[in-house]
């Protein structure tokens, strides 16, 4: 009963922070909403018992995304020299009529009533029972290399998927640079407390990181809770003012980015060429295969995130440059 | 390609004749004019030959066949009866004419490769609406030749032919779309498009009968754009901004030509005349056909463009091959289908002699005709065959399809064909003999209103001969074409043969 | 030569476009070489892939070795080897064309993303698994924004902003779908869902949900907003890509959904889809009517044939068997002539630094090549013989005449009339001279013959249409002793 | 036989003479060559017709037009003999004429196509042909009758195309409904199939056949044209148009009509009371013209009323066509040599000093007198033959016709006085002196005209009308000498005011006018104009709306919120509406 | 009823508030704040619903249906941040600019 009463708490929270989120009428407290938002997120996914998920959504959901948000906002204050942290609601020139002016806000609100009940009384009709694939992926946990089933199906019964997510953030990457740099704003001088909290707290994400990656193959955590919690030490080392040296930059940096999907492509080739079906491992080979894969992609995850980050928080693309230490 | 057999290749070599030449063309220089020309006319020649062997062929009993799939359950089928061989024909003879007189109509003047290349193109489909084997054929060379003529009619460039080809182009693609309409209206319920003596229909059940006369409406709504029946004929006077061969070419040879040839097929291969008149379309489609007829004529009169008059008298003219095709009976198709020859050669006469009057003279307008006789008496001759012919003086050609219509009606028992053929006459006379009047009577002014864009000096010459030749050579086929009309070589001849197929198979 | 025929071709296609794309980014210098040999590679891989159905049916490939439902199968069909081919063959050409369109600069930035595309589409047609089509679909989305967005100017920046909106908001949809039918039937593989699907209330929403997503990222009238900023402001090879083949990939994906999962109670829906895909002819026919720019005008040609495809809807679920053979075909057939449009109009506006269409300035004589381009594949998409969008049309209004949809006939039939009315209104100016005469400025003979091909590839197809059917038949014909994995339209 | 099969052969050489040669006339190198040979184009058919052997002539040319026959009978010989004896003089005579006219190559042209076609709708026996020449003449001597381009002259020319085209027109019908019906195509099956055809078509056919060439021929009522056109043409062409051509619409009525077949009371009885109507009505209006030509213009409506007349009596009694039809061709032949003889005599009237003018009057007595039925004249001959045929004609005709005849013949003496009186020699001489060139033909005309009698009394049965017809055809010279002097004596004929040439022709045109209003090119043209304006107003106001709505919609539908909406309307309806078509299909 | 109902409830609420978001401001940065929301509304559904098959055996599936998702989600949230700020670079504001710019 007490668990019935938090949960739905909890549910109603999320509901409540993402509506204070969304209307508020100050974009840095919706920011700052939405983060909160993000780790009441995480709390649910504890409370809906997955482990995984809530690592990925505390470190990228919440944590990466806030931090690119508001880098973002902060760009956004500087270029229209609006300051879209006091109190304007909506930072909208009065060219532009107000959204929902073209028809009544009654009607979206009625349609919006009608598909929410209709999403529930959809999600109400389903069985109250009910499996999934839990029992395939039981069945054949064993030959999957892996102890952690997530993992098991993130890097090996759906490995695919994962390579494609892989190729998903280059392109993420490959996008922010194709809009070309940003003007470079000048830098500001960083407050001291936050140089200080970044030169203790990155070796502690460091060695996270290493933890969760390890620790993946059998338990919750893995390469993109690893990578993300890497890449956020270097947001957190590049709002300190720590920039790359530029010799890194280049192809270091180009090999980094790539280096989770190169090892895919590679894999995918050699199994192909080898197995005569691709992306399978032999069983016996799997679990190092599954750690070696997860180790590039936490590198690539890492360095890519640091890259949007650096990419909407700051300078030019060019200038940017890799924010992780070996 | 299934069903190649060993005829199958010639149907395809006539319409290569055209089809290559015309590619080969788009790819020349400007400058290269003695290896256009070249082209050209070995095209047109080879067409001649290639058609005058099928002519030997079918005379003879062979069949030539081309099939190819196309559409799940529809070939493309180029097939050579007597009906497209004489189109064929037709259409051979008349390019080469035409070929001949662009040449010297076009002389120096900018972008000749892709005029010729058009102009190729656009006998290449006019062939192959020629010997479409069915519908589906037919449809898609009919809607090639709109959009091969398209360039050849905004050829000047102007804002004039810009907009003379939109409004061409208005017509000629809704219509299109509509023969589209019902073309797959039909075969929906049929099944089949192939064009048989007797038609497809008339094993269908009664409870079809009102489906197929809306087919019909349709298909001939489609084909009446380029017959130009009223009241869809609005395009064809406002074409004549083309160049005169094109004007030569889309009246006689393949646009207007090609729907009232659509008009035969649909009437008697797909429909069968028998089944059609059961319907109870055919009297309607002749109404129609009488009405432009008489309507045609009636604009005629008050145009001072000449090829304005022309173009209306073309409206006329041309429903004459529909009206012969919607009267039931042999004499009356008789008429009607060779009528497609006769008004072919007839009006491209016209056509041309109005080019040359243009541009040697830069005469456009029937006022501008003074005494026009004197300066180019050989034009003016043609013309004046021509315009006879028109009205139905033997013996020209047109004489004779104004006969076997007559015939015809009163076969058909029709007479109210009759006083209509007479009211067009009439008014053929009204329009015509006043040109003739001025060009051969009146005096001629002191200067000529020549061109001076063109500014070319013919000097003591009448005209070019390349100007001259094929309009008096028209002329005289048209007044073969009736003077010798039952000898074995005519058209006349020939159409009887089809008649016979039409109604006594 | 079995041994080449035991290839994974289809692994390869999708792998191989990924490889170029990393190699790009790794060196950038290599961009264009790793570019083209990539996508020269892919045409090759799909030929191969091609070859191998014809041989042994329909191609099925477990990846990782699990199998569905486990794992994730790759899959291709008829309808799926003609979308590749389609990608390859289009995607070919725009590849030829942009070798000379793109500065250096540009160039570095548009083949890896194009790169990534190219697996993205690959991936997509052949993907069996609906969470793994989400996967690709993001990846197409986001490639085509970044794509859009190249050139860097404000109406590019706009266009691609709404279209990366709408292209997250469509995936959302869909992805909701995905969970409510993943756990209405424990499973994402397309064969298994069919097997286990019942219509019930979550299965209705997930249609709805997955309908108006895809419909959305396929720029379905009235969802088409976003379309018309977005492939206008783009570079040529890139408005060429994402209206030859982006909208495709989610229609694809609904098609799929329809042939398979959806279509035996989907009429209601297949009705609206039908409905909406009129509206599309109509009102984007109008639209393209109304433009004084050649660009929008083609977008919003775009806008009106992604109704065709729609078309099918209605009339595939009263039970006609080549509804897969049609949208098959119309895409193709889309997809070559609205390249050719595109680059054409790329060309057009390279050569006289504008693309106003009273402006054209008798580029018929100038660009002789180009004008052709853009006229045959005008013909095509008019629907005018010979060509494939007549034949296209030619089955829908077969269908639709066969089933006595009179509206969509008409639709159609109007359609195609609205479309010879803005096809002929450039090339009617194309023959005119501008008021004020300017210079024009030289175009790669390249970049011509790249759009004069694909144009004519346009009306090729027209004569290829018992090969398609054949594709799809031979699909067919395999499928009738696999029970299970039958899709049947 | 053989010989015979030679001298006929002559025959189609003769006829395309005239037409070779007008081709001929077309090349600028061949035409200076051909120029001198055209005054004798005519001769070679002239030999021929002399040659013939009538009914053995005959050539059967099946791929020629619709097949074509060519061939000759007695009757068609005599117009053939008169046909191409005019033409010849006339050719020459034009040589001469037209000297000093600038348009003498485009004379000749028309000159020699009209002849051509007059020529060969002689000699065809076919449909085709016959209807071929006829339109070939026709349209030809339109060149002849405005060769001067004086007002008159287009005016007439106006006139006569009009008259022409629903002449042909008419015959067009005519011919196609009998070929039709009756399947031939020759006049002979023709005739046979209009006799037996169903009344309605055969009075179809007839009406169309009298009217049609009846224009041709003057008939009563459609004869307008002909007093305009005659006297404006060169003499030579007034000499062939009223003396050959006009005989084109006698020999259509006898190649078309039943005659002899089949009675048809009715037909003639129009017929004969159109004849006498003209023959009365011609001379009346001829009487009070004073320019010589109209007046013969006249004289010809009243002669060929004579004809009509007798044609009408054959339609009467088929069984007296035998008899009758010589008649009518002597009587065509006699009236076309005068009648060209007078023309061209007219021609020539005005020049010389006083001593030549007279000569050439007197010489004008000569066909005059034949004109008038004088005796020992041709005319009195034809006249003669034609009224003792009359005598077989039913009731009330037998008796009336033949006192008609005389009347009539006093009338056309009357007539001929007054144009001698016109003619009279002038007191003033004339710069131009007549010319060898012109005397020569006239002479030999006039020598023809003189001698025909004395050739036909052997040909022609005359017995039986000898003795009285010299009595009776003397009397109404004798009277018109007597009314002549007593005219002149008075002196009152100056005051007779001319009827204008063309006389009912006014009836005509107010006719057509109120006809043609409502049909005016010109209005119509207008109206349609004023309407497509008026439409176009309307058409660019509605499609400026329709643009501007099409555009703000569009703006409205490309609002993200709006798109949204829509979105989600159609999320909702794709889910709920299947949910309906289920449930309309489970329940 | 177990919680796993709840929370896909909580999450179709979550969808249909990003949507009225996404629908309702003009600002780009709340647009893809609404997207993220909307996001998280589909994770949640997809998760909660796993726990249907019992307390202690989790479908692992959907849980890395959503890593994927959350990753292509911040891949998307930060292409979506850099356009916003190079748009308002170039157009001086951070909205959707009307229909298409001419």
């Amino acid at each position: 009963m007490l668990q019935w009463a938090f949960d739905t708490m909890l549910g109603f929270g999320l509901l409540w922070l993402a509506w204070r989120a969304l209307n508020s009428s100050d974009l840095f407290k919706a920011i700052v909403l939405f983060i909160a938002f993000g780790l009441l997120m995480a709390l649910a996914w504890v409370r809906l018992n997955a482990p995984d998920v809530a690592l990925a959504e505390a470190a990228i959901g919440a944590g990466l995304t806030g931090a690119l948000l508001l880098a973002a906002l902060a760009r956004l204050g500087a270029m229209t020299d609006q300051n879209v942290s006091g109190a304007s609601a909506y930072p909208v020139p009065s060219a532009q009529p107000p959204a929902g002016s073209h028809f009544s806000r009654g009607l979206l609100i009625l349609l919006l009533s009608a598909s929410v009940a209709g999403m529930a009384y959809a999600i109400w009709s389903l069985p109250s029972y009910a499996t999934g694939l839990s029992m395939d992926v039981a069945a054949h946990l064993d030959d999957s290399g892996v102890g952690n089933p997530v993992t098991a199906v993130l890097l090996n019964f759906r490995g695919y998927d994962t390579m494609l997510e892989m190729m998903v953030l280059l392109l993420a990457v490959l996008g922010v640079w194709s809009l070309g740099g940003l003007q470079q704003q000048p830098e500001k001088p960083v407050a001291a407390v936050l140089e200080t909290l970044s030169r203790f707290l990155t070796p502690v994400f460091i060695l996270a990181a290493a933890y969760l990656l390890w620790v993946g193959a059998d338990a919750p955590g893995g390469a993109f809770q690893a990578g993300s919690v890497l890449g956020a030490a270097g947001v957190l080392l590049l709002l300190s003012g720590w920039r790359p040296r530029v010799r890194l930059m280049q192809w270091p940096l180009r090999l980094a980015l790539t280096a989770g999907a190169g090892a895919f492509i590679l894999l995918g080739l050699l199994t192909l060429l080898l197995e005569k079906q691709f992306l399978t491992y032999p069983v016996a080979q799997a679990g190092r295969m599954i750690l070696l894969l997860e180790s590039l992609a936490t590198v690539s995850i890492a360095v890519t995130l640091a890259i949007l980050f650096l990419s909407v928080s700051s300078g030019h693309k060019e200038k940017s440059g890799k924010g992780e230490k070996k | 390609m299934d069903g190649m057999s060993g005829n199958a290749w010639l149907p395809l070599m006539v319409v290569a004749s055209a089809l290559l030449p015309g590619l080969i063309i788009f790819g020349l220089p400007e400058e290269k004019v003695r290896l256009r020309t070249v082209l050209n006319l070995s095209g047109a020649f080879a067409k001649i030959f290639f058609t005058g062997w099928m002519l030997w062929g079918v005379y003879h009993g062979n069949s030539y066949e081309m099939r190819m799939a196309f559409l799940p359950g529809l070939d493309l089928v180029l097939r050579a009866d007597s009906l497209s061989l004489l189109f064929i024909a037709l259409s051979s003879v008349l390019w080469l004419l035409t070929t001949v007189y662009a040449i010297g109509y076009l002389e120096n003047s900018p972008h000749r490769s892709r005029f010729f290349g058009f102009f190729s193109l656009c006998v290449t489909s006019t062939s192959g609406v020629a010997m479409s084997g069915n519908l589906i054929t037919f449809l898609l060379f009919y809607e090639l030749l709109t959009l091969v003529t398209y360039p050849l009619v905004v050829h000047r460039g102007t804002e004039a032919a810009r907009r003379a080809g939109q409004i061409y182009l208005t017509y000629t693609i809704s219509g299109g779309a509509l023969l589209l309409l019902g073309v797959v209206w039909l075969y929906a319920i049929t099944g089949t498009l192939e064009f048989s003596p007797q038609g497809i229909l008339y094993h269908l059940d009664t409870t079809y009968h009102p489906a197929l006369i809306a087919i019909f409406v349709l298909l001939i709504a489609g084909l009446g754009v380029k017959a130009a029946l009223v009241p869809l004929h609005g395009w064809l006077p406002e074409a004549m901004v083309a160049p005169a061969p094109v004007s030569a070419l889309l009246h006689a040879v393949a646009v207007v030509k090609a729907g009232a040839f659509g008009i035969v097929r649909v009437v008697y291969d797909i429909y069968g005349i028998d089944f059609a008149a059961e319907l109870g379309v055919t009297g309607p489609l002749a109404m129609l056909a009488a009405v432009t007829i008489l309507y045609g004529s009636l604009r005629a009169l008050a145009q001072d463009n000449l090829k304005r008059r022309l173009a209306f008298s073309t409206v006329s003219q041309v429903s004459y091959i529909t009206l012969g095709v919607a009267i039931v009976g042999p004499l009356a198709t008789i008429g009607g289908v060779v009528h497609l020859v006769h008004q072919g050669l007839m009006k491209i006469t016209l056509f041309f002699c109005a080019g040359n009057l243009a541009e040697t003279l830069g005469i456009h307008k029937v006022r501008e005709m003074n005494g026009v006789g004197r300066r180019m008496p050989w034009t003016m001759a043609a013309f004046t065959l021509g315009a006879f012919g028109m009205i139905g003086v033997p013996p020209v050609a047109g004489f004779i399809s104004k006969w076997y219509l007559g015939l015809g009606a009163l076969e058909a028992g029709e007479p109210w064909v009759i006083p209509v053929l007479i009211g067009s006459s009439l008014l053929n006379a009204a329009y015509f003999l006043p040109i003739l009047h001025r060009a051969w009577f009146r005096d001629p002014p002191d200067s000529w209103p020549v061109m001076r864009d063109t500014a070319r000096d013919f000097g003591d010459k009448e005209t070019a001969w390349a100007l001259l030749l094929p309009p008096v050579i028209t002329a005289l086929l048209a007044l073969f074409a009736g003077l010798l009309a039952s000898t074995w070589f005519s058209p006349l001849e020939w159409v009887q043969l089809i008649a016979q197929r039409a109604f006594y198979h | 030569m079995s041994s080449l025929l035991a290839i994974d071709w289809g692994v390869i296609a999708i792998l191989l476009p990924l490889a170029g794309g990393t190699a790009c980014v790794l060196w950038p210098a290599l961009s264009k070489p790793a570019g083209l040999i990539s996508v020269t590679g892919v045409v090759l891989a799909i030929a191969g892939l091609g070859w191998r159905i014809m041989e042994n049916g329909i191609y099925r490939h477990a990846v990782g070795g699990w199998g569905a439902p486990l794992g994730i199968d790759l899959f291709a069909d008829g309808l799926s080897l003609i979308m590749l081919i389609m990608t390859a063959l289009v995607g070919l050409g725009i590849s030829f064309y942009a070798r000379r369109y793109f500065s250096p600069r540009d160039a570095v930035r548009f083949w890896p993303i194009w790169l990534f595309l190219l697996a993205a589409l690959n991936a997509l047609f052949l993907s069996a698994d609906i969470f793994n089509l989400y996967v690709t679909l993001e990846m197409t989305g986001l490639a085509a924004v970044a794509l859009t967005a190249l050139t860097g100017r404000i109406d590019a920046l706009g266009g691609a902003m709404r279209y990366l909106l709408a292209t997250l908001l469509g995936s959302l949809a869909y992805l909701l779908g995905v969970a409510l039918l993943y756990h209405d039937a424990g499973s994402v593989d397309i064969a298994t869902l069919a097997q286990r699907i019942q219509p019930n209330a979550a299965v209705w929403t997930a249609l709805g949900l997955m309908s108006a997503g895809l419909a959305l990222k396929t720029a379905l009238f009235p969802l088409s907003f976003w379309l018309p900023p977005a492939h206008a402001s783009a570079p040529a090879p890139v408005s060429a890509l994402l209206s030859a083949l982006v909208v495709k990939a989610s229609f694809y994906i609904l098609l799929r959904l329809w042939l398979e999962l959806f279509g035996d109670f989907a009429q209601g829906a297949s009705m609206l889809l039908g409905l909406l895909g009129a509206a599309a002819i109509l009102w984007g026919s109008l639209q393209a009517l109304r433009q004084t720019r050649i660009k929008l005008l083609v977008a919003y040609s775009t806008v009106a044939q992604i109704g065709y495809l729609f078309l099918i809807y209605p009339l595939a679920s009263a039970g006609n068997g080549i509804a897969a053979g049609m949208a098959a075909y119309l895409a193709f057939s889309h997809a070559l002539a609205k390249s050719a449009m595109f680059l054409a109009a790329g060309n057009l506006m390279l050569f006289g630094g504008h693309d106003r269409i009273a402006d054209l300035d008798r580029a018929v004589q100038r660009l002789p090549l180009t004008v052709a381009a853009f006229a045959l594949a005008g013909v095509s998409i008019m629907g005018l013989p010979p060509s494939s969008g007549f034949v296209g049309k030619w089955l829908l209004l077969d269908a639709a005449m066969s089933q006595g949809r009179w509206d969509l006939a008409v639709v159609m039939i109007i359609g195609g009339l609205l479309a010879a009315g803005y096809i002929f209104k450039v090339l009617g100016y194309a023959f005119t001279q501008a008021e004020v005469p300017h210079d024009a400025r030289a175009v790669p003979a390249g970049m011509e013959w790249a759009a004069l091909l694909l144009a004519i590839g346009a009306i090729l197809l027209g004569f290829m249409a018992s090969e398609i059917f054949a594709l799809i038949a031979v699909d067919l014909v395999v499928n009738a002793d696999e029970a299970g994995t039958v899709w049947t339209a | 036989m053989n010989s015979a099969m030679t001298l006929n052969s002559l025959l189609l050489p003769g006829i395309l003479c005239p037409l070779l040669l007008a081709c001929l006339m077309g090349f600028r190198t061949t035409r200076a060559l051909v120029l001198p040979l055209t005054p004798w184009a005519a001769l070679p058919a002239l030999i021929a017709a002399c040659l013939l052997t009538p009914n053995e002539a005959r050539w059967h040319f099946p791929g020629l037009l619709l097949g074509s026959e060519i061939g000759l009978d007695a009757t068609g010989q005599i117009f053939l003999l008169l046909t191409t004896l005019l033409w010849t003089v006339s050719g020459i005579y034009a040589r001469s004429y037209l000297r000093q006219s600038t348009r003498r190559e485009e004379f000749y042209v028309f000159f020699l196509l009209s002849m051509a076609g007059n020529f060969i709708l002689i000699v065809t026996q076919d449909l085709f042909g016959f209807y071929f020449g006829f339109s070939l003449m026709s349209f030809a001597a339109y060149g002849l009758i405005i060769h001067d381009r004086s007002a008159a002259a287009l005016r007439a020319g106006r006139i006569y195309m009009m008259l022409t085209v629903v002449a042909e027109l008419m015959l067009f019908v005519a011919l196609v409904v009998a070929a039709g019906i009756s399947g031939a195509t020759t006049f002979e099956a023709l005739r046979v199939g209009l006799a037996v055809m169903d009344p309605a078509d055969q009075n179809l056919v007839i009406l169309l056949g009298i009217a049609g060439c009846g224009i041709k021929a003057g008939l009563f009522g459609l004869h307008v044209w002909l007093p305009l056109a005659h006297p404006v043409a060169p003499a030579p062409a007034s000499a062939v148009l009223s003396g050959a051509m006009i005989k084109a619409g006698l020999l259509g009525w006898l190649q078309l009509l039943p005659l002899g077949l089949i009675a048809l009371p009715d037909w003639g009885e129009v017929l004969i009371l159109l004849g006498l109507a003209a023959a009365f009505y011609g001379v009346a209006i001829g009487l009070t013209q004073r320019n010589p030509k109209t007046l013969l213009a006249y004289s010809s409506i009243s002669q060929m009323g004579v004809m009509t007349m007798a044609v009408g009596v054959g339609l009467l009694m088929p069984h007296a066509w035998p008899l009758i039809l010589p008649a009518i061709a002597f009587y065509a032949l006699h009236h076309g040599l005068s009648k060209g003889a007078l023309f061209l005599g007219a021609g020539l009237a005005r020049s010389g000093d006083y001593r030549q003018q007279r000569r050439i009057w007197l010489g004008l007595w000569l066909p005059a007198l034949a004109l008038a039925g004088a005796p020992w004249t041709s005319g009195m001959l034809a006249k003669q033959l034609i009224k003792s045929h009359t005598l077989y004609a039913p009731a009330p005709w037998d008796a009336l016709l033949p006192l008609l005849l005389s009347v009539s013949a006093l009338a056309t003496a009357l007539l001929m006085a007054r144009l001698l009186y016109l003619l009279r020699p002038a007191a003033r001489s004339s710069a131009a002196a007549p010319v060898a060139g012109l005397i020569i033909p006239w002479a030999a005309l006039l020598s023809v005209i003189a001698l025909i009698p004395w050739w036909f009394t052997a040909a022609i049965d005359t017995s039986g009308m000898r003795t009285e017809s010299v009595m009776d055809s003397l009397w109404p010279v004798m009277a018109t000498a007597a009314i002549t002097w007593i005219v002149l004596r008075l002196d009152s004929f100056r005051m007779l005011q001319p009827v204008p040439a063309g006389d009912i022709l006014a009836l005509w045109t107010r006719a057509f006018q109120r006809f043609r209003l409502p049909l005016d090119p010109g209005t119509f043209s207008a109206a349609w104009n004023t309407l497509q304006a008026r439409m176009k107003i309307h058409l660019t106001g509605f499609i400026m709306a329709a643009k501007a709505k099409l555009d703000q919609t569009e703006d409205y539908l490309s609002r993200w919120d709006v798109a949204l909406l829509y979105a989600i309307i159609m999320a909702m309806v794709a889910a709920g509406i299947s949910i309906g078509f289920i449930g309309i299909n489970t329940y | 009823m177990t919680n796993a109902f709840l929370y896909a409830l909580a999450g179709s609420g979550l969808f249909v508030l990003g949507l009225h978001a996404l629908v309702m401001h003009a600002h780009v940065l709340r647009k893809i704040l609404a997207i993220n929301v909307m996001g998280s509304g589909v994770f949640l559904i997809l998760v909660a619903l796993a726990r249907r098959s019992g307390e202690t055996t989790t479908d692992p599936v959907p849980h890395a249906m959503v890593i994927t998702g959350i990753v292509v989600a911040v891949s998307a949230t930060a292409l979506a941040l850099a356009l916003m700020l190079k748009l308002a670079e170039k157009s001086g504001q951070a909205v959707l600019p009307d229909k298409h710019g001419d």
